[in-house]
Protein backbone atom coordinates (compact mmCIF):
# COMPACT_ATOMS: atom_id res chain seq x y z
CA UNK A 1 0.00 0.00 0.00
CA UNK A 2 1.37 3.55 -0.85
CA UNK A 3 1.04 6.26 1.88
CA UNK A 4 -2.01 8.47 2.17
CA UNK A 5 0.23 12.08 1.75
CA UNK A 6 -2.81 14.94 2.77
CA UNK A 7 -1.38 18.18 2.55
CA UNK A 8 -3.67 21.78 3.30
CA UNK A 9 -1.32 24.85 3.48
CA UNK A 10 -3.57 28.12 4.19
CA UNK A 11 -2.77 32.11 4.43
CA UNK A 12 -5.62 34.28 6.24
CA UNK A 13 -5.35 37.31 7.24
CA UNK A 14 -4.86 37.91 11.07
CA UNK A 15 -8.53 38.02 12.09
CA UNK A 16 -10.37 35.05 14.53
CA UNK A 17 -13.14 35.16 12.24
CA UNK A 18 -10.92 32.55 10.32
CA UNK A 19 -10.40 29.86 13.46
CA UNK A 20 -13.45 28.34 12.58
CA UNK A 21 -12.32 27.64 8.84
CA UNK A 22 -9.18 26.93 9.62
CA UNK A 23 -10.64 24.13 12.60
CA UNK A 24 -13.01 22.84 10.66
CA UNK A 25 -10.71 21.93 7.52
CA UNK A 26 -8.93 20.05 10.20
CA UNK A 27 -11.70 18.29 11.05
CA UNK A 28 -13.17 17.30 7.90
CA UNK A 29 -9.16 15.60 6.66
CA UNK A 30 -9.49 13.73 9.80
CA UNK A 31 -12.86 12.54 8.55
CA UNK A 32 -11.16 11.10 5.66
CA UNK A 33 -8.78 9.15 7.55
CA UNK A 34 -9.59 5.74 6.32
CA UNK A 35 -6.56 3.95 7.85
CA UNK A 36 -6.90 5.67 11.57
CA UNK A 37 -7.79 2.70 13.98
CA UNK A 38 -8.35 5.15 17.36
CA UNK A 39 -11.91 7.01 17.92
CA UNK A 40 -12.10 9.04 15.03
CA UNK A 41 -14.47 11.69 16.33
CA UNK A 42 -12.01 12.36 19.02
CA UNK A 43 -9.45 12.94 17.21
CA UNK A 44 -11.10 15.17 14.87
CA UNK A 45 -12.27 17.60 17.77
CA UNK A 46 -8.35 17.66 18.60
CA UNK A 47 -6.94 18.09 15.63
CA UNK A 48 -9.56 21.27 15.41
CA UNK A 49 -8.36 22.65 18.77
CA UNK A 50 -5.19 22.35 18.60
CA UNK A 51 -5.66 24.18 14.78
CA UNK A 52 -7.86 27.09 16.79
CA UNK A 53 -5.29 27.54 19.74
CA UNK A 54 -2.19 27.43 17.98
CA UNK A 55 -4.05 29.68 15.01
CA UNK A 56 -5.45 31.94 17.63
CA UNK A 57 -2.06 32.37 19.42
CA UNK A 58 -0.22 33.55 16.15
CA UNK A 59 -3.58 35.96 15.54
CA UNK A 60 -3.13 37.47 18.93
CA UNK A 61 0.44 37.98 18.77
CA UNK A 62 0.74 39.07 15.50
CA UNK A 63 2.85 42.47 14.66
CA UNK A 64 1.44 46.00 15.91
CA UNK A 65 -2.14 44.42 15.89
CA UNK A 66 -2.43 44.68 12.32
CA UNK A 67 -6.08 42.98 12.11
CA UNK A 68 -6.13 42.56 8.72
CA UNK A 69 -2.82 43.35 6.97
CA UNK A 70 -0.67 40.56 8.29
CA UNK A 71 -1.08 37.17 7.46
CA UNK A 72 -0.22 33.63 9.03
CA UNK A 73 0.26 30.26 7.67
CA UNK A 74 -1.08 27.11 8.52
CA UNK A 75 -0.02 23.89 7.07
CA UNK A 76 -1.13 20.64 7.91
CA UNK A 77 0.45 17.39 6.39
CA UNK A 78 -1.08 14.06 7.55
CA UNK A 79 0.21 10.65 6.05
CA UNK A 80 -0.71 7.11 7.38
CA UNK A 81 0.96 7.20 10.59
CA UNK A 82 1.97 10.71 11.08
CA UNK A 83 0.38 14.36 12.00
CA UNK A 84 2.20 17.27 11.46
CA UNK A 85 0.87 21.13 11.98
CA UNK A 86 2.71 23.88 11.46
CA UNK A 87 1.93 27.47 12.18
CA UNK A 88 3.89 30.39 10.86
CA UNK A 89 3.62 34.08 12.48
CA UNK A 90 5.49 37.24 12.13
CA UNK A 91 5.42 38.47 15.81
CA UNK A 92 7.95 38.81 18.10
CA UNK A 93 7.64 35.20 19.43
CA UNK A 94 8.24 33.79 22.71
CA UNK A 95 9.98 31.35 24.53
CA UNK A 96 8.28 28.30 24.27
CA UNK A 97 9.86 26.16 27.35
CA UNK A 98 8.97 29.48 29.60
CA UNK A 99 5.60 29.53 29.11
CA UNK A 100 4.02 27.62 32.57
CA UNK A 101 1.51 25.22 33.65
CA UNK A 102 -1.74 26.47 34.35
CA UNK A 103 -2.38 26.53 38.23
CA UNK A 104 -5.40 23.76 38.19
CA UNK A 105 -5.93 25.22 41.71
CA UNK A 106 -6.80 28.70 40.69
CA UNK A 107 -7.52 28.81 37.50
CA UNK A 108 -7.07 31.45 35.36
CA UNK A 109 -9.21 32.94 32.26
CA UNK A 110 -6.19 32.67 29.97
CA UNK A 111 -2.95 30.09 29.82
CA UNK A 112 -4.48 27.10 28.78
CA UNK A 113 -3.96 26.62 25.05
CA UNK A 114 -0.42 25.91 24.99
CA UNK A 115 -1.26 23.24 27.81
CA UNK A 116 -3.70 21.40 25.39
CA UNK A 117 -2.03 21.65 22.40
CA UNK A 118 1.17 19.75 23.97
CA UNK A 119 -1.71 17.30 25.88
CA UNK A 120 -3.31 16.30 23.31
CA UNK A 121 -0.34 16.04 20.89
CA UNK A 122 3.10 14.30 20.93
CA UNK A 123 5.54 17.05 20.73
CA UNK A 124 5.46 20.94 19.98
CA UNK A 125 8.27 23.21 19.48
CA UNK A 126 8.70 27.17 18.62
CA UNK A 127 11.25 28.05 16.42
CA UNK A 128 12.45 31.83 15.50
CA UNK A 129 13.89 32.82 11.68
CA UNK A 130 14.30 36.26 10.58
CA UNK A 131 11.48 35.66 8.29
CA UNK A 132 8.91 34.30 10.44
CA UNK A 133 8.25 32.26 13.86
CA UNK A 134 7.00 28.42 13.72
CA UNK A 135 5.25 26.48 16.23
CA UNK A 136 5.22 22.98 14.75
CA UNK A 137 3.16 20.02 16.01
CA UNK A 138 3.34 16.58 15.65
CA UNK A 139 1.34 13.55 16.66
CA UNK A 140 1.68 10.06 15.79
CA UNK A 141 -1.51 8.30 14.18
CA UNK B 1 -24.19 35.64 19.85
CA UNK B 2 -27.06 33.66 20.17
CA UNK B 3 -27.78 33.01 23.91
CA UNK B 4 -31.58 32.78 25.20
CA UNK B 5 -33.18 33.49 29.15
CA UNK B 6 -35.60 31.66 30.47
CA UNK B 7 -36.36 32.29 34.38
CA UNK B 8 -37.34 29.77 36.56
CA UNK B 9 -37.85 29.49 40.33
CA UNK B 10 -35.06 32.92 40.55
CA UNK B 11 -32.83 31.34 38.41
CA UNK B 12 -31.56 32.36 35.04
CA UNK B 13 -31.38 29.15 32.78
CA UNK B 14 -29.48 30.52 29.47
CA UNK B 15 -29.41 28.51 26.25
CA UNK B 16 -26.45 29.28 23.97
CA UNK B 17 -27.28 28.72 21.03
CA UNK B 18 -24.15 28.80 19.09
CA UNK B 19 -21.96 25.85 17.49
CA UNK B 20 -18.47 26.85 18.32
CA UNK B 21 -17.43 29.33 20.82
CA UNK B 22 -13.91 30.11 19.99
CA UNK B 23 -11.77 33.27 20.40
CA UNK B 24 -13.76 34.68 17.99
CA UNK B 25 -16.90 34.93 19.84
CA UNK B 26 -15.93 34.15 23.34
CA UNK B 27 -15.54 37.67 24.56
CA UNK B 28 -19.11 37.88 23.73
CA UNK B 29 -19.87 35.66 26.09
CA UNK B 30 -17.80 36.32 28.75
CA UNK B 31 -19.56 40.12 28.61
CA UNK B 32 -23.04 38.94 28.15
CA UNK B 33 -22.42 36.90 31.88
CA UNK B 34 -20.55 39.65 33.41
CA UNK B 35 -23.95 41.54 32.12
CA UNK B 36 -26.10 38.87 33.90
CA UNK B 37 -24.51 39.18 36.80
CA UNK B 38 -24.14 43.32 37.32
CA UNK B 39 -27.97 43.12 36.15
CA UNK B 40 -28.37 41.01 39.75
CA UNK B 41 -28.82 37.59 38.18
CA UNK B 42 -26.64 35.88 40.65
CA UNK B 43 -28.03 32.27 39.91
CA UNK B 44 -27.23 31.28 36.69
CA UNK B 45 -27.31 28.06 34.97
CA UNK B 46 -25.48 28.05 31.30
CA UNK B 47 -27.16 24.79 28.99
CA UNK B 48 -24.42 23.76 26.39
CA UNK B 49 -26.31 20.69 24.23
CA UNK B 50 -25.96 23.13 21.21
CA UNK B 51 -22.65 24.24 21.76
CA UNK B 52 -20.19 21.56 19.54
CA UNK B 53 -17.21 22.81 19.91
CA UNK B 54 -15.24 24.85 22.84
CA UNK B 55 -11.69 26.12 23.14
CA UNK B 56 -9.65 27.51 25.97
CA UNK B 57 -10.90 30.77 25.27
CA UNK B 58 -14.41 29.80 25.57
CA UNK B 59 -13.14 28.10 28.97
CA UNK B 60 -11.92 31.13 30.10
CA UNK B 61 -15.19 33.48 29.46
CA UNK B 62 -17.37 30.38 31.76
CA UNK B 63 -14.92 30.82 34.10
CA UNK B 64 -14.89 34.49 34.97
CA UNK B 65 -18.57 34.16 34.91
CA UNK B 66 -18.25 31.55 37.42
CA UNK B 67 -15.27 33.68 39.60
CA UNK B 68 -17.38 36.78 39.40
CA UNK B 69 -20.55 34.86 40.25
CA UNK B 70 -18.78 33.35 43.74
CA UNK B 71 -18.31 37.33 44.43
CA UNK B 72 -21.11 38.16 44.20
CA UNK B 73 -22.18 35.39 46.72
CA UNK B 74 -23.92 33.74 43.02
CA UNK B 75 -23.42 30.69 41.73
CA UNK B 76 -22.71 29.64 37.78
CA UNK B 77 -23.48 26.29 36.87
CA UNK B 78 -23.25 24.06 33.61
CA UNK B 79 -25.71 21.50 31.66
CA UNK B 80 -26.15 19.64 28.89
CA UNK B 81 -22.59 19.29 27.86
CA UNK B 82 -21.70 17.32 24.62
CA UNK B 83 -19.20 14.73 25.36
CA UNK B 84 -16.14 15.97 23.61
CA UNK B 85 -16.72 19.66 25.48
CA UNK B 86 -16.98 18.21 28.61
CA UNK B 87 -13.45 16.09 27.95
CA UNK B 88 -11.83 20.08 27.78
CA UNK B 89 -12.98 20.38 31.22
CA UNK B 90 -11.87 17.36 32.52
CA UNK B 91 -8.37 17.90 30.40
CA UNK B 92 -7.87 21.57 31.88
CA UNK B 93 -9.56 20.14 35.81
CA UNK B 94 -11.93 22.71 35.45
CA UNK B 95 -14.71 19.84 36.24
CA UNK B 96 -13.66 20.58 39.56
CA UNK B 97 -14.27 24.10 39.60
CA UNK B 98 -17.73 23.50 37.74
CA UNK B 99 -20.58 22.12 39.03
CA UNK B 100 -21.67 20.32 35.84
CA UNK B 101 -25.22 18.68 35.62
CA UNK B 102 -26.75 16.22 32.87
CA UNK B 103 -29.60 18.96 32.11
CA UNK B 104 -30.93 21.83 33.69
CA UNK B 105 -33.28 19.94 35.88
CA UNK B 106 -30.71 18.97 38.01
CA UNK B 107 -29.19 22.37 37.81
CA UNK B 108 -32.00 23.75 39.26
CA UNK B 109 -32.85 21.26 41.63
CA UNK B 110 -29.37 21.06 43.06
CA UNK B 111 -30.21 24.96 43.13
CA UNK B 112 -32.81 24.67 45.63
CA UNK C 1 -9.70 48.66 3.86
CA UNK C 2 -7.02 45.94 3.19
CA UNK C 3 -7.26 43.49 0.98
CA UNK C 4 -8.47 40.16 2.37
CA UNK C 5 -6.68 37.75 1.11
CA UNK C 6 -7.07 34.06 1.83
CA UNK C 7 -5.14 31.25 0.11
CA UNK C 8 -5.67 27.28 0.38
CA UNK C 9 -3.40 24.54 -1.45
CA UNK C 10 -4.48 21.13 -1.02
CA UNK C 11 -2.13 17.75 -2.35
CA UNK C 12 -4.10 15.17 -2.14
CA UNK C 13 -3.61 11.56 -3.57
CA UNK C 14 -5.67 11.06 -6.97
CA UNK C 15 -8.60 9.10 -5.48
CA UNK C 16 -12.36 10.34 -5.19
CA UNK C 17 -13.01 9.95 -1.98
CA UNK C 18 -11.47 13.42 -1.30
CA UNK C 19 -13.57 15.59 -3.58
CA UNK C 20 -16.06 16.21 -0.45
CA UNK C 21 -12.75 17.66 1.26
CA UNK C 22 -12.27 19.78 -1.34
CA UNK C 23 -15.68 21.37 -1.87
CA UNK C 24 -16.44 21.54 1.91
CA UNK C 25 -13.59 23.78 1.69
CA UNK C 26 -14.36 25.97 -1.40
CA UNK C 27 -17.68 26.09 0.13
CA UNK C 28 -15.88 27.41 4.01
CA UNK C 29 -13.92 29.57 2.59
CA UNK C 30 -17.31 31.53 0.57
CA UNK C 31 -19.08 31.13 3.55
CA UNK C 32 -16.08 33.67 5.45
CA UNK C 33 -16.59 35.95 2.48
CA UNK C 34 -17.80 39.26 4.50
CA UNK C 35 -17.38 42.10 1.54
CA UNK C 36 -19.52 39.79 -0.99
CA UNK C 37 -22.84 41.37 -1.74
CA UNK C 38 -24.36 38.77 -4.08
CA UNK C 39 -26.17 35.56 -3.25
CA UNK C 40 -23.69 33.71 -0.84
CA UNK C 41 -25.35 30.44 -0.93
CA UNK C 42 -25.49 30.36 -4.69
CA UNK C 43 -21.32 31.11 -4.80
CA UNK C 44 -20.43 28.69 -2.05
CA UNK C 45 -22.36 25.70 -4.11
CA UNK C 46 -20.41 27.40 -7.36
CA UNK C 47 -16.98 27.34 -6.14
CA UNK C 48 -17.92 23.25 -4.67
CA UNK C 49 -18.95 22.52 -8.11
CA UNK C 50 -16.55 23.67 -9.85
CA UNK C 51 -13.87 22.23 -7.49
CA UNK C 52 -15.26 19.01 -7.67
CA UNK C 53 -15.54 18.76 -11.26
CA UNK C 54 -11.70 20.29 -12.04
CA UNK C 55 -10.22 17.70 -9.47
CA UNK C 56 -12.55 14.46 -10.67
CA UNK C 57 -11.10 15.20 -13.81
CA UNK C 58 -7.96 15.28 -12.60
CA UNK C 59 -8.04 12.36 -10.60
CA UNK C 60 -9.81 10.44 -13.64
CA UNK C 61 -7.19 11.34 -16.19
CA UNK C 62 -4.24 10.63 -13.77
CA UNK C 63 -1.16 9.05 -15.23
CA UNK C 64 -1.63 5.34 -15.87
CA UNK C 65 -5.07 5.30 -13.38
CA UNK C 66 -2.49 5.51 -10.05
CA UNK C 67 -4.80 5.48 -7.74
CA UNK C 68 -3.35 6.64 -4.90
CA UNK C 69 -0.07 6.72 -5.93
CA UNK C 70 0.21 10.81 -7.48
CA UNK C 71 -1.02 13.33 -6.44
CA UNK C 72 -3.43 15.93 -7.42
CA UNK C 73 -2.57 19.73 -6.32
CA UNK C 74 -5.36 22.54 -5.73
CA UNK C 75 -4.83 25.67 -5.41
CA UNK C 76 -7.68 28.43 -4.31
CA UNK C 77 -7.21 32.44 -4.20
CA UNK C 78 -9.37 34.36 -2.93
CA UNK C 79 -8.91 38.60 -2.53
CA UNK C 80 -11.84 40.95 -2.11
CA UNK C 81 -13.17 40.63 -5.80
CA UNK C 82 -11.04 37.97 -7.77
CA UNK C 83 -11.21 34.00 -7.15
CA UNK C 84 -8.86 32.29 -8.55
CA UNK C 85 -8.69 28.25 -9.13
CA UNK C 86 -5.36 26.63 -10.07
CA UNK C 87 -5.96 22.24 -9.99
CA UNK C 88 -2.24 20.66 -11.36
CA UNK C 89 -2.29 17.02 -12.91
CA UNK C 90 -0.09 14.74 -14.15
CA UNK C 91 -1.60 13.56 -16.89
CA UNK C 92 -1.09 13.48 -20.88
CA UNK C 93 -3.23 17.09 -20.85
CA UNK C 94 -5.85 17.78 -23.33
CA UNK C 95 -6.71 20.48 -25.73
CA UNK C 96 -9.69 22.54 -23.85
CA UNK C 97 -10.79 24.11 -26.85
CA UNK C 98 -11.27 21.34 -29.05
CA UNK C 99 -13.91 20.08 -26.15
CA UNK C 100 -17.35 20.88 -27.74
CA UNK C 101 -20.45 21.76 -26.00
CA UNK C 102 -23.07 19.49 -24.36
CA UNK C 103 -25.62 18.21 -27.15
CA UNK C 104 -28.20 19.49 -25.03
CA UNK C 105 -31.14 17.63 -27.35
CA UNK C 106 -29.40 14.63 -26.77
CA UNK C 107 -27.53 14.59 -23.40
CA UNK C 108 -25.09 12.28 -22.11
CA UNK C 109 -23.83 10.87 -19.36
CA UNK C 110 -20.86 12.36 -19.61
CA UNK C 111 -19.34 15.72 -20.88
CA UNK C 112 -21.29 18.23 -18.46
CA UNK C 113 -18.42 18.77 -16.39
CA UNK C 114 -16.19 21.77 -18.27
CA UNK C 115 -19.28 23.49 -19.48
CA UNK C 116 -20.71 23.32 -16.02
CA UNK C 117 -17.24 25.20 -15.15
CA UNK C 118 -17.26 27.44 -18.32
CA UNK C 119 -20.92 28.33 -17.21
CA UNK C 120 -20.39 29.44 -13.65
CA UNK C 121 -17.01 30.56 -14.03
CA UNK C 122 -15.93 34.01 -15.71
CA UNK C 123 -12.40 32.33 -17.14
CA UNK C 124 -10.99 28.86 -17.81
CA UNK C 125 -7.98 27.83 -19.23
CA UNK C 126 -5.91 24.59 -19.57
CA UNK C 127 -1.48 24.55 -19.53
CA UNK C 128 1.13 21.84 -20.09
CA UNK C 129 4.48 22.38 -18.62
CA UNK C 130 7.35 19.57 -18.59
CA UNK C 131 6.38 19.32 -14.90
CA UNK C 132 2.53 19.71 -15.26
CA UNK C 133 -1.00 20.60 -16.07
CA UNK C 134 -2.63 23.65 -14.88
CA UNK C 135 -6.44 23.92 -15.11
CA UNK C 136 -6.37 27.46 -13.96
CA UNK C 137 -10.67 29.07 -13.45
CA UNK C 138 -10.94 32.60 -12.23
CA UNK C 139 -14.22 34.68 -11.16
CA UNK C 140 -14.11 38.05 -11.19
CA UNK C 141 -16.42 38.49 -7.36
CA UNK D 1 -24.93 4.13 -1.17
CA UNK D 2 -27.87 4.76 1.09
CA UNK D 3 -31.13 4.44 -0.86
CA UNK D 4 -34.30 3.27 0.42
CA UNK D 5 -37.34 1.81 -1.64
CA UNK D 6 -41.04 2.19 -0.94
CA UNK D 7 -43.47 0.76 -3.66
CA UNK D 8 -46.81 2.60 -3.32
CA UNK D 9 -49.40 1.92 -6.93
CA UNK D 10 -46.75 -0.42 -8.69
CA UNK D 11 -44.48 2.48 -9.10
CA UNK D 12 -40.89 2.98 -6.98
CA UNK D 13 -40.55 5.80 -4.29
CA UNK D 14 -36.42 5.71 -4.17
CA UNK D 15 -35.47 8.17 -1.48
CA UNK D 16 -31.32 8.86 -1.53
CA UNK D 17 -29.98 8.88 1.61
CA UNK D 18 -26.98 10.92 0.75
CA UNK D 19 -26.02 14.27 0.84
CA UNK D 20 -23.57 14.94 -1.57
CA UNK D 21 -23.67 12.92 -4.87
CA UNK D 22 -19.90 13.36 -7.33
CA UNK D 23 -17.57 11.38 -8.91
CA UNK D 24 -17.15 9.15 -5.76
CA UNK D 25 -20.53 7.85 -5.44
CA UNK D 26 -22.49 8.58 -8.51
CA UNK D 27 -21.20 5.01 -10.49
CA UNK D 28 -23.42 3.25 -7.69
CA UNK D 29 -26.32 5.67 -7.88
CA UNK D 30 -26.55 4.90 -11.72
CA UNK D 31 -25.97 0.60 -10.83
CA UNK D 32 -28.55 1.03 -8.24
CA UNK D 33 -31.11 3.19 -10.99
CA UNK D 34 -30.03 0.14 -13.48
CA UNK D 35 -30.02 -2.80 -11.46
CA UNK D 36 -33.69 -1.67 -10.20
CA UNK D 37 -34.85 -1.18 -13.86
CA UNK D 38 -33.49 -4.85 -14.55
CA UNK D 39 -35.42 -6.06 -11.79
CA UNK D 40 -38.54 -5.40 -13.89
CA UNK D 41 -39.47 -1.76 -11.43
CA UNK D 42 -39.79 0.14 -14.57
CA UNK D 43 -41.68 3.04 -12.60
CA UNK D 44 -39.65 5.39 -10.44
CA UNK D 45 -39.59 8.21 -8.65
CA UNK D 46 -36.42 9.28 -7.14
CA UNK D 47 -36.75 11.52 -4.26
CA UNK D 48 -33.39 13.76 -3.83
CA UNK D 49 -34.59 15.90 -0.08
CA UNK D 50 -31.68 15.08 1.45
CA UNK D 51 -29.16 16.00 -1.71
CA UNK D 52 -27.77 18.89 -1.16
CA UNK D 53 -24.81 18.54 -3.72
CA UNK D 54 -24.61 17.14 -6.98
CA UNK D 55 -22.18 17.22 -9.48
CA UNK D 56 -22.43 16.21 -13.36
CA UNK D 57 -21.50 12.52 -13.11
CA UNK D 58 -24.61 12.60 -10.61
CA UNK D 59 -26.82 14.28 -12.95
CA UNK D 60 -25.34 11.71 -15.60
CA UNK D 61 -26.44 8.51 -13.55
CA UNK D 62 -29.73 9.42 -13.53
CA UNK D 63 -30.24 10.37 -17.26
CA UNK D 64 -28.53 6.96 -17.80
CA UNK D 65 -31.35 5.46 -15.18
CA UNK D 66 -33.94 8.02 -16.93
CA UNK D 67 -32.50 6.77 -20.69
CA UNK D 68 -33.06 2.87 -19.40
CA UNK D 69 -36.37 3.27 -18.19
CA UNK D 70 -37.63 4.84 -21.78
CA UNK D 71 -36.13 1.76 -23.09
CA UNK D 72 -38.24 -0.56 -21.11
CA UNK D 73 -40.99 1.41 -21.83
CA UNK D 74 -40.94 2.86 -17.91
CA UNK D 75 -40.36 6.18 -16.32
CA UNK D 76 -38.19 7.89 -14.20
CA UNK D 77 -39.16 11.09 -12.63
CA UNK D 78 -38.05 12.87 -9.96
CA UNK D 79 -39.04 15.09 -7.19
CA UNK D 80 -38.30 17.09 -3.63
CA UNK D 81 -35.42 18.63 -5.11
CA UNK D 82 -32.98 21.28 -3.55
CA UNK D 83 -32.90 24.50 -5.12
CA UNK D 84 -28.99 24.63 -5.88
CA UNK D 85 -29.42 21.26 -7.33
CA UNK D 86 -32.50 22.24 -9.42
CA UNK D 87 -30.05 24.92 -10.65
CA UNK D 88 -27.76 21.89 -12.06
CA UNK D 89 -30.58 20.44 -14.41
CA UNK D 90 -31.27 24.41 -15.41
CA UNK D 91 -27.66 25.19 -16.33
CA UNK D 92 -27.78 21.45 -18.33
CA UNK D 93 -31.23 22.09 -19.24
CA UNK D 94 -32.22 18.50 -18.12
CA UNK D 95 -34.71 20.01 -16.37
CA UNK D 96 -36.77 19.54 -20.12
CA UNK D 97 -35.68 16.09 -20.15
CA UNK D 98 -36.47 14.80 -16.95
CA UNK D 99 -39.93 15.18 -15.07
CA UNK D 100 -39.43 16.89 -12.21
CA UNK D 101 -42.25 17.29 -9.46
CA UNK D 102 -42.00 19.58 -6.01
CA UNK D 103 -42.88 15.90 -4.07
CA UNK D 104 -43.56 12.21 -4.05
CA UNK D 105 -47.47 12.84 -4.07
CA UNK D 106 -47.47 14.95 -7.19
CA UNK D 107 -45.27 12.42 -8.82
CA UNK D 108 -47.39 9.73 -8.33
CA UNK D 109 -50.55 11.71 -9.44
CA UNK D 110 -48.75 12.18 -12.81
CA UNK D 111 -47.76 8.72 -13.34
CA UNK D 112 -51.45 7.28 -12.79
N1 LIG E 1 2.53 32.78 18.61
C1 LIG E 1 2.90 33.36 19.79
N2 LIG E 1 3.63 34.49 19.78
C2 LIG E 1 4.02 35.07 20.93
N3 LIG E 1 3.70 34.59 22.15
C3 LIG E 1 2.96 33.46 22.22
C4 LIG E 1 2.52 32.79 21.06
N4 LIG E 1 1.84 31.70 21.45
C5 LIG E 1 1.85 31.70 22.79
N5 LIG E 1 2.52 32.76 23.27
C6 LIG E 1 2.80 33.08 24.70
O1 LIG E 1 2.50 31.94 25.48
C7 LIG E 1 1.54 32.25 26.48
C8 LIG E 1 0.66 31.06 26.73
O2 LIG E 1 -0.15 30.79 25.58
P1 LIG E 1 -1.45 29.93 25.72
O3 LIG E 1 -1.14 28.75 26.57
O4 LIG E 1 -1.97 29.65 24.37
O5 LIG E 1 -2.48 30.81 26.54
P2 LIG E 1 -3.12 32.22 26.23
O6 LIG E 1 -2.94 32.50 24.77
O7 LIG E 1 -4.53 32.04 26.64
O8 LIG E 1 -2.37 33.20 27.13
C9 LIG E 1 0.81 33.47 25.94
O9 LIG E 1 0.26 34.23 26.97
C10 LIG E 1 1.92 34.20 25.21
O10 LIG E 1 2.68 34.95 26.11
N1 LIG F 1 -7.51 17.06 -16.49
C1 LIG F 1 -7.80 16.50 -17.68
N2 LIG F 1 -6.90 15.72 -18.30
C2 LIG F 1 -7.17 15.17 -19.51
N3 LIG F 1 -8.34 15.33 -20.16
C3 LIG F 1 -9.30 16.08 -19.59
C4 LIG F 1 -9.08 16.70 -18.32
N4 LIG F 1 -10.21 17.40 -18.00
C5 LIG F 1 -11.05 17.22 -19.02
N5 LIG F 1 -10.53 16.43 -19.98
C6 LIG F 1 -11.16 16.04 -21.26
O1 LIG F 1 -12.26 16.86 -21.52
C7 LIG F 1 -13.45 16.09 -21.68
C8 LIG F 1 -14.65 16.81 -21.11
O2 LIG F 1 -14.54 16.91 -19.71
P1 LIG F 1 -15.82 17.21 -18.85
O3 LIG F 1 -16.60 18.28 -19.50
O4 LIG F 1 -15.39 17.48 -17.46
O5 LIG F 1 -16.71 15.91 -18.94
P2 LIG F 1 -16.42 14.40 -18.50
O6 LIG F 1 -15.26 14.43 -17.56
O7 LIG F 1 -17.70 13.99 -17.87
O8 LIG F 1 -16.15 13.67 -19.78
C9 LIG F 1 -13.15 14.78 -20.98
O9 LIG F 1 -13.90 13.72 -21.51
C10 LIG F 1 -11.67 14.61 -21.26
O10 LIG F 1 -11.45 14.09 -22.52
Amino acid sequence: MSTQLIQVDIVIPTHTKYLELIGNIGEQLVNKLDGYDGDKEALAYHLNLVLTEATANAIKHAPDQSQGTDTIRISICIDDNQLNIKVFDHGQGFDLEAVPLPDFDQPKESGMGLFLIKKLMDSVCYTKTPQHNVLEICKTL
Amino acid sequence: MNITIEKRDGISLLNIGEERIDAHNSQQLKEFLLQQLEQGDKQLVVQLEKVRFMDSSGLGALLVGHKNALLKSGDLKLANMQPQVLSMFELTRLNRVFEIYANADEALAAAQ
